[in-house]
C-alpha cells in the first residue's frame, strides 16, 4: 500500500502484439475507475517508466502485475523474473503469457528457419549482406547487446511461478473488469482471493456451453476450410465440417467467433482438466469422422478414413494455434516439421 | 478411345486375318490403336520356362517402350500369350522388387526404364466388351448373324492366373458369349471353352497336342457348333491347321471352321468378307456362314 | 521412480515367485527390495505362490495389521488371477477395486530369457501398478433385476432345445423364426450320422412340444426388428409378416390343391416345388398355411397400363384352367382377343423372365386363352344406375371407358364418325394382324352388356358437344389422332406422296388406291411396318423403309421388323429423306445418311445428318408414317399448342366440368392399352363424380408403373420363348392373318416359364374353396413389442452356394446335386419318395461321386473346416449303398475328419461297405467326354494324392458336400444384438474356451451353428448351455455387473454431443433440457471410447480414469523419464 | 539408466484381443524383445492421444496401440474409432517430426500371440535404428519443467 492507499498496478508485454494493452483500455469507462483505484507503477504502453524504476522498487512492491506476451527471448525472461520478484500477484494475462499463443506457433519450426524467413527469404526484405542480429556487437563507442532469441517459445509459467491465468487473445473486457474487481476486493477489502494457479475470467467447461447454434449428434463426412462453404446460420459449424475448436476450448468469450460464422480458434485454451488442447480436439473430431466400418478390409478402411483426414491440411497449426507452448510436447523435433 | 497396340509376331504372319479384321472394325468401334514403336517378341510361352529373368527383360522392354509412347498407357495385345506375358511381367515386377531392379538394370543398357503399373495391359476382347460395350456393338449391327451356331473358345491363357484380377471368370469365362449374342449369333455353351489348345506342344509332343485339339473339336461339335470363334493366333492355328492331322490320327471327320471373333464382328457390321480375311482359314468357313439367315430362328428372338 | 509421497496411501506390494516360473528369470528379492523405495509403498514382499491360500492370507493380514489401503500383486496375467486377489483384498476389508495387478509372468519371465531385461521390465510394471493403484477409487458392482421372460431367435433344433429347457423350468419363452414353420435345417435331413436314426422322427416330437407348451409363445414367419435395453430388461420389436391366412385355418390343404402357382420350394431346395399358398412340410409347426405374396404387383401387372392380371391368367393357363383364365382376363379388359393380337405388350418389356433368357409371350398367351375358350361373357352390372354417359369415339379408349362405366351400371352411348366401331383398331391396323371377325365379335360382346353405338356421327358436324352435354350427365371425348404429320421437306406435296394413316384407312375401308411398284416408306414405328407390309400385299415390288436412327432405337416391335424383313422388305437405317423430286408426280427421293449423337429427351440418341452423304433413289410412291396428330375440330375444348385437348392430369376432366377427354386426342399417338387406360381413368373419374367421391384420392397406381419387387434370377434353367407359328410366305399375298396362335402344348410350356415374381398371382381361387374362410387378402403385417430379460440367438447357418465354384458345374450340369438336394431326395416324404434318381426323375445312377470340402478349407471361399461334411458325406455313401446296392460310390476327400462318439467307427464301417475313398481335392467336374466310355457321364477330375496320379472318374451323379456358412445377414443381426461377428460372419462368443455361449453383451447368448459350424449334438448341447445360463440368471433375480462404466460429470459437460453417436450400445443420451449428455449406466459396457473422445474431459471411465492410466504410464517409465521433481509425476 | 540405448515401447493393449495375445505369447513361451511395457485398456478405443504424447514426454521411444481386428472388436467398432484417431494423430506427429515408426497400430486377435511378438520385435529394431527419442533431453533440452499437471476435475 502506498501513502495514497491505492494498490499498485503494473502491466508488461513480453512477446506479444499489444492487443492485450488495447484490451485493458477497451474496458471503456471502467478504465477511469482503474486509474482511480490504482497507482500505475509500470506500464510501457501508456506510462513512461523505465526498467531501472522497477529494479528500484522493493520486493513485492507491485500489488498486481498483468504480464502479457510469451517468453520469446532472454529479455522477456529477465523481465518475468524481475516482475515476479517485485509483484505480490503475478497474472499471466492473455493467451501468450498463458500458453504461448501465436508467437509459439514458431515452435512448429526452428530458430534458424524463423530467422531465415524474417531476415532473408521474405519479399519485403532486402538484405544482400545477409546480416543477422547479434547478441553483442563491438562498436568504437562500446559493445551493443541484444537479447538472446530462444530456440523455443515458452509460456510465462514455464519460467516463473504464476498466481493467476487470464486467458483470451485478447481477454474479454467484462472478464478483465471482473477479475480486477476480485483482485482489488481481495487486496483492499480482504475478500477471499481465488486459489493460486487458478484460471480466472473464464468458465470451466467448453465453449459449446455458451454457443447459440443448434447442436446435433456429430458425424462428419469431410472437413472444409471456412472459405470453402457458406455455413448454415443456425447449425453447429463443426457438424457442417468447419473446424471449430469450441468443443475443446474453455468458455468465457461468449462464443464470439461461432456466432458470426467463424469456427472458434481456441484462444481461451483447454477446458478444466484437459492437459493438451490439441490432442483432445484431434481425438474428438477423429472419433466422429463418418468413414470406415467394421465390415471393411484393413486397406480399404485406412484408405477411406485417410481421405477424410486429408481434408485437414494443417492439423498441428489448427489444433495448437494458441496452446503450442503449453502442449505436452511444446515444440517440434529439431530440423523436422519446418514449413 | 486411345490405346497402345502390341501386335506380336503372329499378327504379321499366320494371324494376318486377325490383324486385318481387327483394323477394319477398330474405326466403327471407335478404337484408336497406336502400334508400339520398335516392339520386340514377347518370348512366347517357352522362354519363361527356360530362363525367367531374360524373359521378363524381353517383355519389360515392350512395356518400357509403351510407357514412353503417349496414348499407350492402356496397352492392347490381341494374342493371348503376348497379353499374358505383358501382364504377368508388369505384375511380377510390381510384386518382386528384386526382379524389378534386375529387369530395369537390363533395360538401362538400352536407355530404357519401366515403372511397374505405369502401363495397364488388356486383351482386345476385354476392351471390346468392357470399354466399347455390347450396347454400342448392337447399335452397329447391320447383318445380324442369325442362325449361326458359334462356339466361343477362350483358350487357357487370358482369364488366368486368377490372382492378377482377370477380367473374366478363370474357370468359366462368358465375356465372348455375350458379345457373340449381341451380334445375333446362337452361342454354344460347352465345357472345354477355357481349356488348352496344345500350344506349342504340336512341335514338342504332337501326340499330346492332337489329343487336346481333338477334345476341343469333339466337345464343340457334340454341342452342335457350326463354327468356333477364337481370340488367339495360337489357338486358331492349332485348331485350324491341325484339324486334318486330328482326323487322320483319330479317324474322325471334323470340318469345323475356326475364325477370329473380330472376323465375326466384322461380318455383322457388314464389312466385306475379303477385308476381314475370310477365306484365309484352312477349313473353309463358307458352309457355316451360309447358314446365316435374316430371320431369328425359333426361340432366338433377341430382346 | 516416485520418491516423493503425495498421496497418503499405504500400498502393499506382493511379488509372486510362481515356483521358478517367475523367480527363474526375474530377481524377485531384488525387485521386492527395490519396490520399497517407492514412497507410496508401505510393505513389499515376495512369496512362492501368491495364489495359494498362504499367499492370499498374507494380503488379508497385512491389510488388517499394517492397515494397507491399496494392494498390488505382481504375478501372472489378470485374466488368470485378478478375481482371486480382488476377493482376498475384499476379505482383508478393503474394496476389491483398490487392488492392481502387474503381469510379470506372461509378459515378463515367460517372454524372454534375458534376466536383466526381465527384471527391469518387472520393476517398471510394478512401479506402474503402484502409481496407478494409489489413484484407485472404491467401486461397487451394479445390481440389475432380471425379467424372467426370454426371447429365443431361431427355431432350429438349437432354438427348440433352448426354448423347451427354459419353458420346462416354468419360464415364459418367445420363440421367433422367420420361416412359416420351426424345425430349421434338421427337418430337411433324412437320417442323422452316425446312428442313422430318422431325423424327422426325433425332431417332430420336440417341435410339437414347442407348439403345445403353455409357456412358449411361438412367433413364426416373424423377424426381430429392433432390440433396445440391457440385460434384465430388453425391449424387442418383432414384425409378424403377413401370412394372409388367419387362425381359422384347419390345414385341410384345399387351397393348396387349387393354387395355380408353382415356385421352387425352400424346403425341398433345388428339387421340389410348392404352391403360393403352402405349408413347408406336412409336420410343420404351427400346422397352418401361409400365402406368400409380395407387397407390390408382379412386373407384368404393374407395367400394364390397365393392370391386366397377366400373372394370374398365365398361371391359370399353365394349369389348363382356361375358363378361369378368361374370367380373369375379361374382368379388366373388354378387348381381350384384340389385345392378344395387336397389343404393344409393355408387360413383356418389364417381364423379369427377360433377365434370365427372354420375356414370357404374355400377349399371345392371352390370345391363346381367348381362342381356346371361344365364347365368353363380359361382366354385367349388378344393379342399374340412372346416370347416362355419352362417349365420343368408339376406339379402344372409348370402349374401355364404356365397359368400366357399364360394369358400374351406368347407361352408356358411344358416337363415332366412322361407319364401323373400333377406331384405329379398324382403320389403323391391317387385317393380316387383326381380322375383321375378331373385331366384330368383341364389339358385339360390348353391345351385349347394353352399350349403345351411334356410328357415322361426327361431333361438331352431325351433333355438337353442347347437345351431348344436355343429353348426358357426363361426356367422355376420345376422338383419337387420325391426321398424319408432314415431314416438312421440299416436294412433299406432289402426288404420289401418301399419308400412312390415310393409306391404311383406305385399304381397310376398301377405298381405291393406285400404288406403283417402288415404294419408300418413311418412319420407324409400327405403322411404318404395317404400311410397308400392306403395300407389299397390294403388289408393290420393292418396298423400302427409311428410318433415321439405328435398328436399336426403332420403336416398331422387334418381331414385326423381323417379319417385314422376312417378307422381303428392306430397311435403310440411319437414313432420312431430304427432298422429294419430280414434277407434280414423285419420281425419286433424295436420302441422306445420318449418325447418332447424344440422347434426346426420349432417351434415344439424336440422329445427326452426315454432310455430303446425300443420294437419290427412284420411286413411285412415298408413304409418310412419322406419327399422327389429333384432329379435334370445333369441339369448344381448350387445346394446347400441339392441338391436343387440355385435361386435368389425374382426372382427365376438361375445361368443361361434365366433359372428360382422353386417349390419343389428349396424349397424342399412343398404344392401344395406353388409350384403354385413359378410358378406364375417365370411367373412374366419372364414377367418382356421380358418387360425389374424392376425385384425386389414392389414384397413384393408375397407369403403368415399375414394381419394386426383386426375384432371385440365378440358377434359373434357360428356356427359350415360344415363337408364334405363322403362315408360310407364299400364303401372304392376301390379308389372311399371319399369326396362327399357340398350340396348347406351346402355350402350356410358355406359361410354365413364368417366374411368379410376386409368388401369389392374385387369382383368388383359394378364397373360393376355403370353407372356414381362413384366407384374408386384406391382412397386414404387424409389429409386436416384447419385454424380455435375456435373449438367445440361434439363427443357424446357410449352406455354401455351390454355384460359386463354376468348375464344379452346379446349375450348369444337371446331375450335379448339392447335399441338401440329396437329403430331400432320399427322404421317403421328399419329392422323389426317397428314390435316388437323376434330374430326369427316373434314371437311377450306377456311379455316384461325393465331393468333400466344397467351399470349405479353400482359401478362395472359406478357410475354415465345416466340421460336419466328412460325416454326412460318409452317411450319403452309406445311404447310396443301402438304396442302390450295385452302385459304385466314390468319396473324394482332402482329409477324413471323424472326431466324435462313434464317428470313426462309422467311417470304418463304410470302408468295409466298399466305398471308394480317394484322397484329393476335385479339380473339375465336366460333361466333356473324350473317350467313348465317357459319353453321357460326368467326369470328375482329381489328383489322387495317395498314389500321386491324376484320375478322371466317370460317374452318373455328383453330390457336392457343401460347407456351412454364416447366414447372409449375420452382420446386420450381430449389430441388432450388439454381439459382433468374425470375418466369416459367425457370431463372437465372449471367450472361445471359457464362455462359448455368452457374448460381449450381457444377457445376449448365442448357440448352435450361428457361432460356428457344428453338428446336431453340439448344437443341442449349446442350446442347453445357453438355456441353463439364462436360467441361472433368472434364478439369481438380480445380477451384479462390473462397475467399469463411463459417467459424465454434468457440470463439466458442454453438451457438444461428440460422444453421442460413438457408443455402440446407445448408452449415451442427450438431455435436451439441461443441454448435457448422460450415460445410461446399465447399457454402458465400459469400453471407454467416449472417455477418450470427450474434448472437455467431462467423462470418467471408472477404473480407467485419465489419472489412473497416466500415473501408470509415468510410473512405468521411471527409468527413462526426466528427473521426477521436474516431471511432477 | 545406463548409456546403452534400449528402445522403450509403451504398449496399449485391449483387454479382449491384444492383451490376451500377449498373454498367449507368454504361455506359449515365445521369446521376444522385452522392450514393450504393456498397459491394459478395455478397448483400444480408450487410448486418448494425450496418453501417447505423455508417453513421449516421459521418455518413451515408441508407442504401440493394439486392438482386435476390424469386425472382431468386442465393442463392435471401438477399433474403428481408434484407427480414425490414430491416422489423424500420425499426420499431426509427422508435423512434429516424429517418425511413423514411433507410433504404430496393430490388430492382433487373442490367438495371434506370435503375430504380436513379431510385431514387437520388428518395432524394437526399427526404433533401435532410429535411435532414442527421449523428448525431454533431446528436444526440449534445458527447457524448464514439463507442463504435465494431471488434474481430475
Amino acid at each position: 500500500m502506498t501513502e495514497s492507499g491505492k494498490p499498485k498496478l503494473a502491466m508488461y508485454w513480453g512477446a506479444s502484439c499489444g492487443g492485450c494493452e488495447i484490451s485493458v483500455i477497451n474496458i471503456h469507462e471502467h478504465i477511469l475507475v482503474v486509474d482511480e483505484i490504482f497507482d500505475i507503477v509500470f506500464f510501457p504502453c501508456i506510462a513512461d517508466f523505465k526498467y531501472h524504476h522497477v529494479e528500484s522498487y522493493p520486493d513485492k512492491h507491485i500489488d498486481v502485475c498483468l504480464f502479457n506476451g510469451a517468453i520469446r527471448n532472454s529479455e522477456n525472461e529477465e523481465m518475468a523474473h524481475l516482475l515476479r520478484k517485485k509483484s505480490k500477484v503475478l497474472v499471466a494475462y492473455g493467451s501468450c503469457a498463458y500458453e504461448g499463443c501465436i508467437p509459439a506457433l514458431s515452435n512448429l519450426t526452428t530458430k534458424d528457419a524463423t530467422f531465415n524467413k524474417v531476415y532473408f527469404d521474405n519479399p519485403s526484405i532486402d538484405n544482400p549482406d545477409r546480416i543477422l542480429p547479434q547478441t553483442s556487437t563491438d562498436m568504437p563507442e562500446g559493445t551493443l547487446t541484444l537479447p538472446t532469441f530462444y530456440h523455443t517459445v515458452k509460456s510465462l509459467d514455464q519460467v516463473v511461478d504464476v498466481d493467476y491465468y487470464l486467458p483470451g487473445c485478447p481477454p474479454e473486457p467484462p472478464q478483465i473488469w471482473a477479475v480486477l474487481q476480485v483482485i482489488v476486493g481481495g487486496l483492499l477489502e480482504g475478500k477471499p482471493l481465488p486459489p493460486a494457479g487458478a484460471i480466472v475470467g473464464a468458465g470451466t467447461t467448453a465453449l459449446c456451453d455458451e454457443c447459440e447454434r443448434e447442436i446435433q449428434e456429430k458425424s462428419i463426412d469431410r472437413f472444409y476450410r471456412p472459405y470453402q462453404l457458406d455455413p448454415d446460420p443456425d447449425q453447429c459449424l463443426l457438424e457442417q465440417g468447419i473446424i471449430c475448436m469450441g468443443i475443446a476450448t474453455r468458455s468465457g468469450c461468449g462464443a464470439l467467433c461461432p456466432t458470426v460464422g467463424m469456427g472458434c480458434r481456441g484462444c481461451y485454451g483447454p477446458p478444466e482438466g484437459v492437459i493438451d488442447q490439441g490432442a483432445k480436439m484431434l481425438s474428438a473430431i477423429a472419433s466422429v469422422i463418418n468413414a470406415g466400418d467394421e465390415t471393411m478390409e484393413d486397406d480399404e478402411l485406412e484408405h477411406v478414413i485417410q481421405e477424410v483426414i486429408d481434408t485437414i491440411p494443417d492439423p498441428a497449426g489448427t489444433f495448437y494455434r494458441f496452446s503450442m507452448a503449453h502442449s505436452i510436447l511444446r515444440r517440434v523435433k529439431n530440423g523436422k516439421g519446418d514449413s | 478411345m486411345k490405346y497402345g497396340y502390341y501386335p506380336g509376331c503372329s499378327m504379321e504372319k499366320n494371324a494376318r486375318s486377325y490383324h486385318t479384321s481387327l483394323m477394319s472394325i477398330a474405326e466403327p468401334l471407335g478404337l484408336e490403336l497406336n502400334e508400339i514403336e520398335d516392339w520386340n517378341c514377347c518370348g512366347a510361352t517357352e522362354y519363361f520356362s527356360i530362363d525367367a529373368l531374360p524373359a521378363y527383360a524381353l517383355v519389360g522392354r515392350n512395356l518400357a517402350l509403351a510407357s514412353e509412347q503417349n496414348g499407350a498407357e492402356r496397352l492392347i495385345a490381341p494374342c493371348s500369350a503376348c497379353f499374358l506375358n505383358l501382364k504377368k511381367t508388369d505384375h511380377v515386377m510390381g510384386e518382386y522388387p528384386e526382379v524389378n531392379q534386375k529387369v530395369n538394370t537390363a533395360l538401362k543398357a538400352g536407355g530404357l526404364n519401366y515403372q511397374p503399373g505405369s502401363v495397364s495391359v488388356h486383351h482386345i476382347l476385354e476392351i471390346i466388351v468392357k470399354d466399347v460395350g455390347l450396347e454400342a456393338i448392337e447399335e452397329k449391327v447391320q447383318k445380324p448373324l442369325h442362325g449361326l451356331k458359334v462356339a466361343p473358345y477362350y483358350g487357357c491363357l487370358i482369364p488366368r492366373p486368377a490372382d492378377m484380377e482377370s477380367f473374366d471368370d478363370p474357370e468359366h469365362p462368358t465375356s465372348m458369349d455375350g458379345l457373340l449374342r449381341s451380334l445375333g449369333a446362337t452361342v454354344i455353351n460347352y465345357p472345354l471353352k477355357a481349356q488348352c489348345c496344345g500350344g506349342h506342344l504340336t512341335q514338342i509332343s504332337e501326340e499330346t497336342a492332337l489329343e487336346l485339339i481333338r477334345r476341343l473339336l469333339k466337345n464343340a461339335a457334340d454341342n452342335g457348333a457350326d463354327i468356333i470363334s477364337t481370340i488367339c493366333p495360337m489357338c486358331q492355328l492349332n485348331l485350324d491347321a491341325y484339324q486334318d492331322s486330328v482326323n487322320a490320327h483319330f479317324k474322325t471327320k471334323y470340318k469345323i471352321p475356326i475364325v477370329y471373333f473380330t472376323q465375326l464382328i466384322g461380318l455383322a457390321f457388314g464389312v466385306p468378307e475379303k477385308e476381314l480375311g475370310i477365306g484365309k482359314e484352312i477349313v473353309s468357313a463358307q458352309p457355316a456362314l451360309a447358314k446365316i439367315t435374316n430371320k431369328a430362328p425359333e426361340g432366338e428372338l433377341a430382346y | 521412480m516416485n520418491n516423493s509421497k503425495e498421496q497418503n496411501e499405504k500400498v502393499g506390494v506382493y511379488i509372486c515367485r510362481c515356483g521358478s516360473n517367475i523367480a527363474g528369470i526375474i530377481d524377485v528379492e531384488g525387485v521386492a527390495k527395490w519396490a520399497e523405495g517407492n514412497a507410496n509403498v508401505e510393505v513389499s514382499r515376495e512369496n512362492q505362490f501368491m495364489c495359494s491360500s498362504t499367499g492370499q492370507e498374507l494380503i488379508e493380514n497385512d491389510i488388517k495389521e499394517i492397515g494397507l489401503t491399496r494392494v498390488v500383486v505382481a504375478s501372472c496375467s489378470p485374466h488368470m488371477h485378478e478375481k482371486t486377489f480382488r476377493e482376498a483384498t475384499e476379505r482383508g476389508g478393503l474394496n476389491p477395486y483398490l487392488f492392481e495387478m502387474a503381469n510379470i509372468r506372461e509378459h515378463g519371465s515367460w517372454a524372454t530369457n534375458d534376466k536383466e531385461a526381465a527384471t527391469q521390465k518387472a520393476k517398471s510394471l510394478i512401479n506402474a501398478a503402484v502409481e496407478r493403484v494409489v489413484h484407485h477409487q472404491p467401486l461397487d458392482k451394479i445390481p440389475v433385476d432380471i425379467n424372467p421372460a426370454t426371447l429365443v431367435v431361431g427355431g432350429g433344433i438349437t432354438g427348440i432345445t433352448a426354448a423347451l429347457e427354459l419353458a420346462e423350468g416354468g419360464n415364459k419363452v418367445y420363440l421367433v423364426d422367420k420361416e412359416p414353420s420351426i424345425g430349421g435345417h434338421m427337418a430337411q435331413i433324412d437320417k442323422t450320422f452316425p446312428t442313422l436314426d430318422c431325423s424327422a422322427c426325433i425332431l417332430t416330437p420336440k417341435m410339437s412340444d414347442v407348439g403345445n407348451h403353455p409357456n412358449i409363445e411361438l412367433m413364426t414367419y416373424s423377424e426381430v426388428e429392433s432390440v433396445d435395453g440391457y440385460i434384465g430388461n430388453f425391449s424387442v420389436a418383432v414384425t409378424k409378416k403377413t401370412s394372409y391366412v388367419n387362425d381359422k385355418c384347419t390345414a385341410c390343404s384345399d387351397c393348396e390343391e387349387i393354387c395355380p402357382v408353382s415356385v421352387s420350394s425352400e424346403f425341398d431346395v433345388g428339387i421340389g416345388t410348392r404352391t403360393a399358398i403352402y405349408r413347408p412340410f406336412p409336420q410343420a409347426i404351427p400346422n397352418t398355411y401361409t400365402l406368400s405374396k409380395t407387397t407390390d404387383d408382379s412386373q407384368c401387372v404393374a407395367g400394364c397400363p390397365i393392370h391386366q392380371n397377366a400373372h394370374g391368367y398365365i398361371s391359370l393357363i399353365a394349369q389348363g384352367k382356361y375358363e378361369e383364365a378368361v374370367g380373369l382376363i375379361v374382368a379388366d379388359n373388354p378387348l381381350p382377343g384384340i389385345c392378344g393380337r395387336a397389343c404393344a405388350h409393355l408387360c413383356e418389356d418389364v417381364c423379369d423372365r427377360g433377365n434370365v433368357d427372354e420375356p414370357i409371350s404374355i400377349a399371345y398367351l392371352k390370345r391363346f386363352a381367348m381362342d381356346k375358350v371361344g365364347d365368353y361373357e363380359l361382366q354385367r352390372p349388378e344393379n342399374e344406375q340412372k346416370q347416362r354417359v355419352g362417349i365420343v369415339g368408339a376406339g379402344p379408349s372409348g370402349l374401355a371407358c364404356a365397359y368400366d362405366l357399364r360394369k358400374n351400371g351406368y347407361q352408356v352411348k358411344i358416337f363415332d364418325a366412322l361407319p364401323t366401331a373400333g377406331g384405329m383398331l379398324t382403320v389403323g391396323i391391317p387385317e393380316y394382324r387383326l381380322p375383321k371377325e375378331q373385331l366384330e365379335k368383341e364389339i358385339g360382346k360390348i353391345k351385349d352388356i347394353g352399350v349403345e353405338f351411334k356410328l357415322n356421327t361426327k361431333i361438331g358436324q352431325d351433333i355438337t358437344l353442347k347437345e351431348l352435354e344436355k343429353q348426358f350427365d357426363a361426356v367422355y371425348v376420345a376422338t383419337g389422332a387420325h391426321e398424319e404429320r408432314k415431314i416438312g421437306i421440299p416436294g412433299e406435296n406432289q402426288d404420289g406422296v401418301l399419308s400412312g394413316i390415310k393409306f391404311l384407312r383406305d385399304v381397310r375401308l376398301g377405298n381405291k388406291i393406285n400404288l406403283g411398284e417402288n415404294i419408300i416408306v418413311v418412319g420407324g414405328g409400327d405403322s411404318a411396318i404395317d404400311t410397308a407390309r400392306t403395300a407389299k400385299r397390294l403388289g408393290a415390288k420393292n418396298v423400302t423403309i427409311v428410318y433415321r436412327r439405328s435398328r436399336k432405337e426403332m420403336p416398331a416391335a422387334f418381331y414385326e421388323i423381323e417379319e417385314a424383313m422376312y417378307e422381303g422388305i428392306s430397311i435403310e437405317f440411319l437414313t432420312n429423306p431430304v427432298s422429294v423430286n419430280g414434277n407434280n408426280k414423285v419420281q425419286e427421293v433424295t436420302l441422306q445418311r445420318m449418325k447418332l449423337g447424344t440422347p434426346d429427351d426420349s432417351g434415344r440418341r439424336r440422329p445427326i445428318p452426315i454432310e455430303g452423304s446425300e443420294f437419290d433413289v427412284p420411286c413411285d410412291n412415298i408413304i409418310i408414317t412419322i406419327g399422327q396428330r389429333p384432329d379435334i375440330g370445333p369441339l369448344l375444348l381448350k387445346t394446347n399448342k400441339w392441338g391436343s385437348v387440355e385435361v386435368d392430369q389425374v382426372t382427365l376432366q376438361t375445361s368443361r366440368k361434365k366433359v372428360f377427354a382422353g386417349g390419343d386426342c389428349v396424349v397424342g399417338p399412343d398404344t392401344i392399352v395406353g388409350a384403354m387406360a385413359q378410358g378406364k381413368t375417365a370411367a373412374e373419374s366419372i364414377h367418382r363424380m356421380f358418387q360425389k367421391l374424392d376425385m384425386y384420392e389414392g389414384r397413384e397406381k393408375e397407369g403403368a408403373y415399375y414394381s419394386n419387387i426383386k426375384v432371385d434370377l440365378d440358377g434359373r434353367v434357360i428356356a427359350k420363348r415360344a415363337r408364334i407359328p405363322t403362315i408360310p410366305l407364299e400364303e401372304r399375298d392376301g390379308f389372311k392373318e399371319v399369326n396362327l396362335g399357340f398350340t396348347e402344348e406351346q402355350a402350356q410350356r410358355e406359361a410354365n416359364r413364368c417366374l411368379h415374381c410376386s409368388i401369389c398371382c392374385d387369382c383368388h381361387l383359394c378364397e373360393t374353396v376355403c370353407q372356414p374362410n381362413a384366407i384374408d387378402y386384406s391382412m397386414e403385417e404387424e409389429t409386436v413389442f416384447l419385454s424380455v430379460g435375456n435373449i438367445i440367438v440361434a439363427t443357424g447357418y446357410q449352406l455354401f452356394d455351390s454355384r460359386r465354384i463354376p468348375q464344379y458345374g452346379y446349375g450348369r450340369l444337371d446331375n450335379v446335386f448339392t447335399s441338401f438336394e440329396f437329403e430331400r431326395m432320399i427322404t421317403a416324404s421328399g419329392p422323389t419318395e426317397g428314390h435316388i434318381v437323376l434330374r430326369d426323375r427316373k434314371t437311377e445312377p450306377k456311379r455316384v461321386a461325393i465331393v468333400h470340402c466344397v467351399g470349405s478349407r479353400d482359401l478362395n471361399y472359406n478357410e475354415y473346416c465345416s466340421k460336419v461334411c466328412c460325416m454326412y458325406s460318409i452317411k450319403f455313401a452309406h445311404l447310396v449303398h443301402e438304396h442302390l446296392p450295385n452302385a459304385e460310390v466314390y468319396n473324394l476327400y482332402i482329409d477324413m475328419r471323424t472326431p466324435g462318439k462313434g464317428y470313426e467307427e462309422f467311417y470304418h464301417r463304410l470302408l468295409e461297405e466298399g466305398t471308394h475313398f480317394i484322397r484329393g481335392r476335385v479339380a473339375e467336374i465336366s460333361d466333356a467326354a473324350s473317350q467313348p466310355e465317357e459319353e453321357g457321364k460326368l467326369m470328375v477330375q482329381v489328383e489322387n494324392t495317395l498314389i500321386g496320379k491324376q484320375q478322371r472318374i466317370p460317374v452318373d451323379m455328383v453330390i457336392l458336400s457343401a460347407g456351412m456358412e454364416a447366414q447372409a445377414d449375420s452382420a446386420e443381426v450381430s449389430h441388432l444384438f450388439k454381439m459382433g461377428c468374425d470375418s466369416s460372419g459367425f457370431f463372437n462368443e465372449r471367450h472361445p474356451k471359457l464362455a462359448p455361449v455368452a457374448t460381449m453383451t450381457e444377457g445376449v447368448f448365442i448357440a448352435g451353428a450361428c457361432q460356428g459350424p457344428k453338428d446336431i449334438p453340439d448344437s443341442v448341447a449349446q442350446g442347453g448351455a445357453a438355456a441353463s445360463q439364462v436360467a441361472s440368471l433368472i434364478g439369481q433375480g438380480t445380477v451384479m455387473m462390473e462397475p467399469v462404466r463411463a459417467s459424465i460429470r454434468e457440470d463439466d459437460c458442454s453438451g457438444c454431443r461428440i460422444c453421442n453417436n460413438l457408443c455402440p450400445y446407445s448408452a449415451i443420451e442427450f438431455i435436451v433440457d439441461d443441454e448435457v449428455s448422460e450415460v445410461i449406466t446399465a447399457l454402458c459396457q465400459g469400453c471407454g471410447t467416449c472417455v477418450a473422445a470427450c474434448p472437455s474431459n467431462a467423462i470418467d471411465g471408472a477404473h480407467f480414469t485419465n489419472i489412473q492410466v497416466i500415473s501408470q504410464l509415468q510410473g512405468m517409465l521411471w527409468d527413462v523419464q526426466p528427473e521426477p521433481e521436474k516431471a511432477n509425476a | 539408466m545406463s548409456d546403452h540405448y534400449e528402445p522403450v515401447i509403451v504398449g496399449f493393449l485391449c483387454n479382449w484381443c491384444s492383451y490376451r495375445a500377449a498373454d498367449l505369447a507368454g504361455t506359449s513361451r515365445i521369446k521376444y524383445a522385452p522392450n514393450m511395457r504393456a498397459i491394459r485398456v478395455m478397448c483400444s478405443g480408450r487410448v486418448d492421444p494425450q496418453f501417447v504424447l505423455t508417453a513421449f514426454i516421459n521418455g518413451a521411444d515408441g508407442v504401440l496401440i493394439a486392438g482386435c481386428h476390424p469386425g472382431e472388436c468386442h465393442y463392435v467398432n471401438g477399433n474403428i474409432k481408434t484407427m480414425r484417431r490414430f491416422l489423424l494423430l500420425k499426420k499431426t506427429l509427422t508435423q512434429w517430426g516424429i517418425e511413423d515408426e514411433r507410433v504404430q497400430l496393430l490388430w492382433a486377435s487373442a490367438s495371434e500371440g506370435i503375430h504380436l511378438a513379431e510385431k514387437v520385435n520388428a518395432m524394437t529394431e526399427e526404433l533401435r535404428a532410429l535411435g532414442p527419442l527421449r523428448w525431454h533431453e533431446k528436444v526440449l533440452g534445458e527447457n524448464g519443467k514439463v507442463p504435465v499437471a494431471v488434474k481430475e476435475a
